[in-house]
C-alpha cells in the first residue's frame, strides 16, 4: 500500500547530498518549511545549490548554512538582506564566494514550472531591455522584445502544506502554495512538511497538488511548527 | 510655498481611478495604501502575486493567521470571491494581461515610459526584483506612486532613466506629492497639479519638459 | 456589483465576429460547451479559426459550421471523423478548403497555456524528429532535439462548468475542466456555460479557475444541456 | 502451429510487469484492458492524460458520470487516492518525466527503439495524434503492446519505421501476440517467446534481426 510518510526529519532528508540543487518553498512566512530547512541547518550538507525566492528566510531558519560557507550559488528573485549593515549572504557575494541568478519573481516561478513541465526552455517580455536581460538570447515576437529563459530543476524540494494522504495528495491553507507545487514538479524529491495528516484519502476535486509529485511526508511535530 | 501632498493623500488620489470590476495589482508602500481609499461601493478585485485574487483589507492584530500574507508580506483578510492559487499560475494570470492595472512605487520615470523602481544600487547590499518586472510588463496599465522628488531634491521626472530599467516604455499614468501627470506618445503631460502651484514651479522640479492639459485641474485630496 | 451572467445565449456570444479565433473546451464529452456551439451553429458567423482538441465534437453539436463551409481553419490534436466514410470536415480538408494545424495533444494544451500566460514561444521535446517538426526551428536542450512552438490565442472561449459565482469563480465536475481552463486564459472573451449558480461566493480554497479569466456565465437552461 | 496470445492474453502479460507505486499511463485499446488485470493486491496509479491522476476500473451501466470520462472516452470511476487535473497541468505531468510507464498501441518499432503508432495514412481520413508523442518522450518507459505482425503478414519489428514516427528512440519493451521483446542498445531482445516456437520462426515474422535472451522464458499468460 502507498504511503509516503517518514517516521522522522532526517529520515525526510535523507539522501540530500553535498552539491545538491535544493529548491525552498514559502513566501512571507506562509509555506516555508521550516522543521526541514531547520533539519538542513543542523546536518553538514554543504556545496548546495539553493533555489528560494526570498534568501532572508533561509538565513532566518538556518543561519549556519551561510556561516559555514555551505552554500555556493543561490537562485532567487529577492537577494537583499533585511537589515541596513549587510547580511552574512551579502558580505560572501560581494566576496565572490557566492554566485546569484537573480531572476524576476514571474521568471522564477515560470522557470521552475518548466523544469517540471519538460519545457527547458521559453520566450518572456518579462526583464527585456534590463540589466537581467544582460547575456540571454533576445527576439521579437509580436513586435515585443523577449528574451530565452531557462528551466530549472532540483534534486530535491521542500515544501509545507496543511494536509496530506497517504498518496502525498496535497491542501494548502491561504497563501502557503506558492511555489510548492512547481519546486515538488521539478525535483527528483519532493519532501513536504504538513500540519496534519488524512487518514482517508482526499477529495479528488479539492487537491490542490496531485501526490505524484510528492515521495515523503513530514507530519510536522505538535510543538515543532 | 504649497503643500505637497502627504502619503495617504498620494494613495488616496491614486486609489480614486480604480474602477469597479478592476483587477489590480498593488506594490508595497503608497501602492497597498491605496486599497483602502478605494471609493465606496466600487467592487474592485486586489490581485497579490503570491497567490491572492481578491485581497481583502489588512488583518486585525485577532485575525491575523500565519498562512494568509500579501505579497508585501502583510497579514490580510480575503474579500467576497477571492480565490487562491499558486506562484506560476499568479504570475501567468499577471504576465498574460489579466491585470487591468498595477500600481508600482518607482524611482524613476522617464518621458517614454521607461520605468526604474527595482535598484537603488545600495553599496554592500545584495538586489531584489520581486515581482516588479513581470508587472511592468505584463499589467494593462502600468501607474506609478512616487514623490515628485527624491530626499535630496533631484528630479524623478527624467529625460532617461539613470537607475537599472525595470522595464521599457511601460508607464502609463505618474501620482506624486505634487501632480498627476500622464506618459504620452511626445512625453509627459501634467493633467492635476497643486493648488498654488505655477507650470514653472513643477518644471523646475522635473527634468523632463513637461506639457500641461488644456483641461488642467487642481490636485484636490481630503486632508488625511 | 460584479455580476458576469448574461441572460440569454444571444448574450453569451455576443460580439463574436466573422474571421474571428474561437476556442472550444471538451474531451470525451466531458466540458463540451454544447449550448454554445450550437448558438454559433444557428449563427450566421463564418470565416472562423477554432481551435479545438477533438474536431469530431464540433461536427456534433455544429454540423451547420462545416456544411456551410464557415470554418476557415484549425487547431486540434484529432481532426480524424469517425466514420470509415470521410466527414464534412475531412472533404473541405481534402480539397485544400480547410486550412489544419495539427499539434500532439500537450503541445496543444502548452500553447494554449502560453498564449494565456504571455509566454510567445518554447522549446518542447514533443514532436521532435517527426513530421509534425517540420518547418519548425530545432534545438538542442541538454543532449535532447527540441523544437519551437508558439502560442495560440483567441478572441472567444466556449467552455462548460459545474458551478459559477458572480464573479466568474468556477468549479468543474469530473474531468469537465480539460482545455477549459486554459482556453479562458488565452482569450480575449470568455465564455462559460454552467450547470448551477452559487448565490454565495465559491470558497477561496475550492476554485478551479479564477473569475478573473472568465468574462460571461450562461446559466444553462435545465432542458437545454 | 503455436497458437498466439488473444487481445486479453497479451494486456495480461503487459500488466504482470506493472509494480506496486507506480504512475501509469496507458493508451487506447489493448493498453487500457491491461488495467484491469494488473496483480492484485498492487496499488498503481493510472493517469489519464484528460485529467484523471488515479483512474478506476470502466464505470458499470447504472454508475455512469457523463463528465467523468478518460482518455479513450470510456465512462470511468476514480480510484482511492485520485485527483483531478485540467489539460496543460495533465500534459507537464506527462512531458514532465512523472509518468513511470506510458503503454501504447504501436503500428511499428524499429530496432533502435524508433515507434509509429498514430499516423496510419488511411486515404480520405485526416490525422489524429493525440496525446501519443508527448507520451512517447515525456514517460519513463515506453512500452507497446501490439501484434507481431500486420493483418496481411507484414512485420512489425523493423529495421527502420516506414510509418510516420511517433518519437525516436522511445520505445524499451514491446508485448507482442508471440513474444516479449526489450529495445536494447544493440537491437531487440527476446525476453520470453511463445512455447513451442522456434527462434527462426519469431526471426521469419520478424524484419529487424532478432538476438534472445540467454535466460529466454516460455510466454505464459492464462486463458482469458
Amino acid at each position: 500500500m502507498i504511503d509516503k510518510r517518514v517516521s522522522s526529519v532526517d529520515e525526510a532528508i535523507h539522501g540530500l547530498f553535498d552539491g545538491a540543487t535544493l529548491m525552498v518553498s514559502g513566501f512571507g512566512g506562509a509555506g516555508v518549511p521550516v522543521e526541514l530547512i531547520k533539519a538542513l541547518d543542523r546536518s553538514k550538507i554543504t556545496d548546495l545549490n539553493i533555489v528560494i525566492n526570498a534568501v532572508r528566510f533561509l538565513e532566518m531558519h538556518a543561519p549556519g548554512l551561510f556561516q559555514d560557507h555551505r552554500v555556493k550559488s543561490l537562485v532567487c528573485s529577492a537577494f537583499r538582506g533585511r537589515d541596513r549593515d549587510p547580511s552574512h549572504y551579502e558580505r560572501q557575494w560581494q566576496a565572490g564566494e557566492l554566485a546569484i541568478d537573480l531572476s524576476p519573481q514571474g521568471s522564477f516561478s515560470e522557470r521552475i514550472r518548466a523544469g517540471g513541465a519538460g519545457i527547458p526552455a521559453f520566450f518572456t517580455p518579462t526583464a527585456a531591455g534590463t540589466q537581467l536581460a544582460e547575456g540571454k538570447e533576445v527576439r521579437e515576437f509580436n513586435g515585443r522584445q523577449c528574451i530565452l529563459e531557462t528551466a530549472i530543476k532540483g534534486d530535491f524540494a521542500f515544501l509545507r502544506a496543511a494536509e496530506a494522504d497517504r498518496f502525498g495528495n496535497l491542501r494548502f491553507r491561504g497563501t502557503q502554495s506558492n511555489f510548492g507545487p512547481i519546486m515538488a514538479m521539478a525535483s527528483k524529491v519532493a519532501v513536504v512538511e504538513v500540519a496534519s495528516f488524512s487518514d482517508k484519502p482526499l477529495e479528488a476535486d479539492q487537491i490542490h497538488l496531485s501526490g505524484v509529485f510528492i515521495d515523503r511526508i513530514l507530519v510536522a511535530s505538535e510543538t515543532g511548527v | 510655498m504649497v503643500k505637497p501632498l502627504s502619503r495617504n493623500q498620494m494613495a488616496w488620489r491614486a486609489a480614486q481611478d480604480l474602477e469597479e470590476g478592476m483587477v489590480v495589482n498593488l506594490g508595497m508602500g503608497m501602492p497597498v495604501l491605496a486599497a483602502s481609499y478605494a471609493p465606496e461601493g466600487r467592487e474592485i478585485i486586489f490581485q497579490s502575486e503570491n497567490g491572492i485574487v481578491g485581497a481583502g483589507p489588512e488583518a486585525n492584530e485577532d485575525e491575523r493567521d500565519p498562512d494568509l500574507v500579501d505579497a508585501s508580506s502583510r497579514f490580510v483578510t480575503l474579500a467576497a470571491g477571492a480565490s487562491l492559487i499558486e506562484s506560476a499560475a499568479s504570475f501567468a494570470m499577471i504576465r498574460g494581461g489579466h491585470i487591468d492595472v498595477t500600481m508600482l512605487g518607482g524611482f524613476e520615470v522617464a518621458s517614454n515610459g521607461d520605468l526604474a523602481n527595482w535598484d537603488m544600487q545600495v553599496p554592500n547590499k545584495g538586489q531584489l526584483v520581486g515581482g516588479a518586472m513581470d508587472l511592468a510588463v505584463g499589467a494593462g496599465e502600468v501607474r506609478v506612486i512616487m514623490q515628485h522628488q527624491t530626499k535630496d531634491g533631484s528630479p524623478r521626472l527624467l529625460n532617461v532613466c539613470r537607475l537599472p530599467l525595470t522595464a521599457p516604455a511601460c508607464v502609463t499614468r505618474i501620482y506624486t506629492d505634487l501632480a498627476v501627470v500622464d506618459v504620452k506618445e511626445n512625453g509627459f503631460l501634467v493633467q492635476e497639479m497643486l493648488h498654488g502651484m505655477t507650470e514653472e514651479e513643477l518644471q523646475a522640479r522635473s527634468e523632463a519638459s513637461l506639457s500641461f492639459s488644456a483641461n488642467l485641474k487642481p490636485l484636490a485630496t481630503p486632508d488625511i
